[in-house]
């Protein structure tokens, strides 16, 4: 059976390691803070300004000027450290931040990532997706396999304007987990019930099957 | 050097209509109230903001939206905003999306007097077009320009009368990035202090960049998303 | 995320012969003393150094010159120091002099991943020789590559075990941007602290630019020129 | 009577404008802060990262924390604030100090201006220097007018290697005042006692007199 989006963001959470510094994208990648192994301590940056993202603030403790980049109400940890937006692009692009979690409308087999803008659409911008997908070292796309028509999102090439450029190392979809390596993506492994044979028809990018693929177990 | 002007109005007084307005803020977060409201109160129009969102419809750069005094928006997100999006695809709006990251950088590169520096963000895409792309170290860089504006309106959390200023949380965001880039800038500050009140250690605006400061007054502070959790029990 | 080494010479054991250091300071102001020292009994040779000026006689990266261990020196100015001098007569140590601004610059750089910017000092001058210049509004520029080194060591008035910087007074300098430019960053504290303990608003070196800190000892803090004025009667 | 050293500094002084952001270079420059008109607030830059410099401290209060550019303990005044080295230099190429105050070896009619390095002599560096005469908006040079030969620092050329072109706007030398302007220097006061015949003398550079040219008053 496909995995939800809570599993989509569990599987994606085994991708932390102690010490990361973590950009969580808006959707699916924020749900992956609620998964965080245990003994593993990573630091969640958030785009706007914030090192050390902690929780939800307590009802009546919202504070307006602590917001993440998804605009909601947040708290600090200690250790927390406030910046500018410039120094927070800033380490991204040296660097610093060790993986970002993203949304995406489509991945292609080379890496390529779309999911900013439909054309015929209002285009309400691509905020710092841009600058995080040119930028950041490491990046794993948690998205839905298809779109709701049943058309594969894992492409030969995007079809929608392009967010960056091969810069997509790890894909967890509903239905599996995919690297993406020079001969396009390579399934490791499938979702609990889900048959390669499924993935096979629903991948339109050069897909291959690892020697050691597997069942995804949580 | 002592910069500090009665309110709002009289920081605003010489805009003028076609003025070029650099305005901090994320989202609604750390956005200058007092002057938006001022700006809609005098009327002028032809506006080009430069901010990194425009508001809601009834809140924030959307307030001049409504009134029709924006002519082009330099931003990198636009969402939520019904009357933006109307105007937008009626023609009566200009928009200029830049990712985020290269509006900080820009207006950070205009305070330190570089004209141009190279990044990464938008390579391969159409925000490429028409930009210089240049490889360094094996990976292509965009050369993006100094970004400037005739006035850049920052909220500060204190100020003192020398110009000097800090922000709280993540409601810094833009502004302090925008406070280096104005070739006037005015500051609102949510308590006004004397010089020597704020640790000159922990400045994150030199009052050098800063040219009028006022105490705002009525902060509604709105809060776009408000997310919360319970008390565990 | 516990970043913290117990002393000097366990922050630097694994600097070899051979590699580049970053070292923060402004003449002998805000320099990571503890590190020098162990730098000194470590023995290691053959080091490029990039500092803002290389220390005096008996002190600061002077100490580093003494033992011979400096290939490179990377600064902006070198001068009162005696041993320095007669190494470069000599011919036994090798001098890149870089403007000061242009030096500060190019460490910020790197920390925001910016692989070059361009600059104004030193147009039409000798530290022109070889680089791209470019004109912006009419004015010329040289193209200064980001800056970075296999080790860079700061020093802070305070640190916290998560490798949060704070620094005091004009001991700031280089070091907030040295920090940012090191492959790997060692910091040296004169207190280090628990998480929580420094106010998130006001750090100066966020933690994901540090890889190391430990609480310093003995620090002599040396002054260069002491100058005083006496009471007023 | 040529000047000395406080009376160059003293003339300096009167080029300041109440509000000004002002960088005091090493030396003579220095002294201009001695001299500061009543009524005229200025903030002093040091270019290491304060504004807001203040006098030297008392006797036992000297922090080796709090020095000058010139390495010299001084203190803060209320509303200081403190930065690193990149925003200093950034302050001042953006244009916002609104003056500089240097020494020099040599000056060129055209503003060049050399003041770093003597060939064959060892070479200290140029410190700040260089970021300071291509930065700063408006430099005003302080200077003796001839060398000890008796040869004269203000030249056609500079013959010593450049520090920066085209940038100096003012020469207060102990002879006198002189703008740098498209038709060289322009010499607009001369000091109590020193005639124009002998400015004249010791001007190699290009030099006009003013029309309204007058004796310097204090």
């Amino acid at each position: 059976m496909p995995l939800n989006k809570e599993q989509i963001a569990k599987r994606i959470a085994q991708e932390l390691e102690d010490g990361f510094y973590v950009n969580l994208g808006i959707g699916i990648p924020t749900l992956v803070a609620n998964y965080i192994p245990k003994g593993v301590n990573v630091v969640l940056q958030s785009e706007n300004g914030l090192l050390g993202m902690g929780p939800f603030p307590f009802e009546g403790e919202e504070d307006a000027d602590m917001i993440n980049a998804g605009k909601q109400t947040i708290t600090t940890l200690p250790g927390s450290a406030l910046f500018d937006s410039a120094m927070s692009f800033g380490m991204i692009r040296a660097g610093k931040v060790d993986l970002t979690v993203l949304g995406a409308m489509e991945v292609a087999d080379n890496g390529d990532i779309a999911n900013w803008k439909i054309p015929g659409k209002m285009v309400k911008g691509m905020g710092g997706a841009m600058d995080l997908v040119a930028a950041a070292k490491n990046i794993i796309v948690a998205m839905q396999h298809t779109d709701k028509a049943g058309n594969s999102k894992l492409l030969p090439q995007c079809s929608l304007p392009i967010t960056g450029l091969k810069c997509v190392k790890k894909v967890v979809s509903d239905l599996g987990v995919f690297d993406v390596t020079p001969n396009g993506f390579v399934c490791i492994e499938y979702a609990p019930g889900v048959t390669i044979e499924e993935i096979k028809a629903k991948t339109a990018g050069m897909l291959t099957i690892a020697d050691d693929v597997k069942e995804m177990v949580f | 050097m002592n910069k500090v002007v009665a309110n709002a109005e009289e920081a605003i007084k010489d805009i003028e209509s076609g003025a070029t307005l650099m305005l901090g803020g994320f989202g609604l977060c750390g956005i200058p109230e007092n002057c938006i409201t001022a700006i809609v109160k005098k009327g002028i129009n032809n506006l080009t903001c430069i901010s990194n969102n425009a508001g809601v419809d009834d809140f924030g750069i959307g307030l001049m939206l409504q009134t029709k005094q924006v002519k082009k928006m330099i931003s990198s997100y636009v969402g939520e905003n019904a009357e933006f999006e109307r105007q937008l695809l009626s023609g009566e709006l200009e928009v200029e999306l830049i990712p985020q990251g290269t509006l900080a950088t820009r207006c950070m590169a205009s305070g330190y007097g570089m004209p141009a520096v190279y990044l990464l963000a938008g390579v391969g895409t159409e925000v490429a077009n028409g930009k210089e792309t240049r490889n360094f170290n094996g990976k292509d860089y965009l050369m993006e320009y100094a970004f400037d504006a005739d006035f850049a309106i920052v909220k500060a959390w204190k100020g003192d009368t020398m110009g000097n200023l800090i922000f709280k949380d993540t409601a810094r965001n833009f502004n302090p990035l925008m406070a280096m880039a104005g070739k006037i800038t005015i500051a609102e500050v949510e308590e006004l202090v004397q010089p020597g009140d704020l640790d000159p250690n922990f400045i994150h605006t030199p009052g050098v960049y800063v040219h009028r400061i006022f105490q705002g007054v009525n902060y509604e502070k709105r809060i776009e998303q408000r997310t919360t959790r319970k008390p565990q029990a």
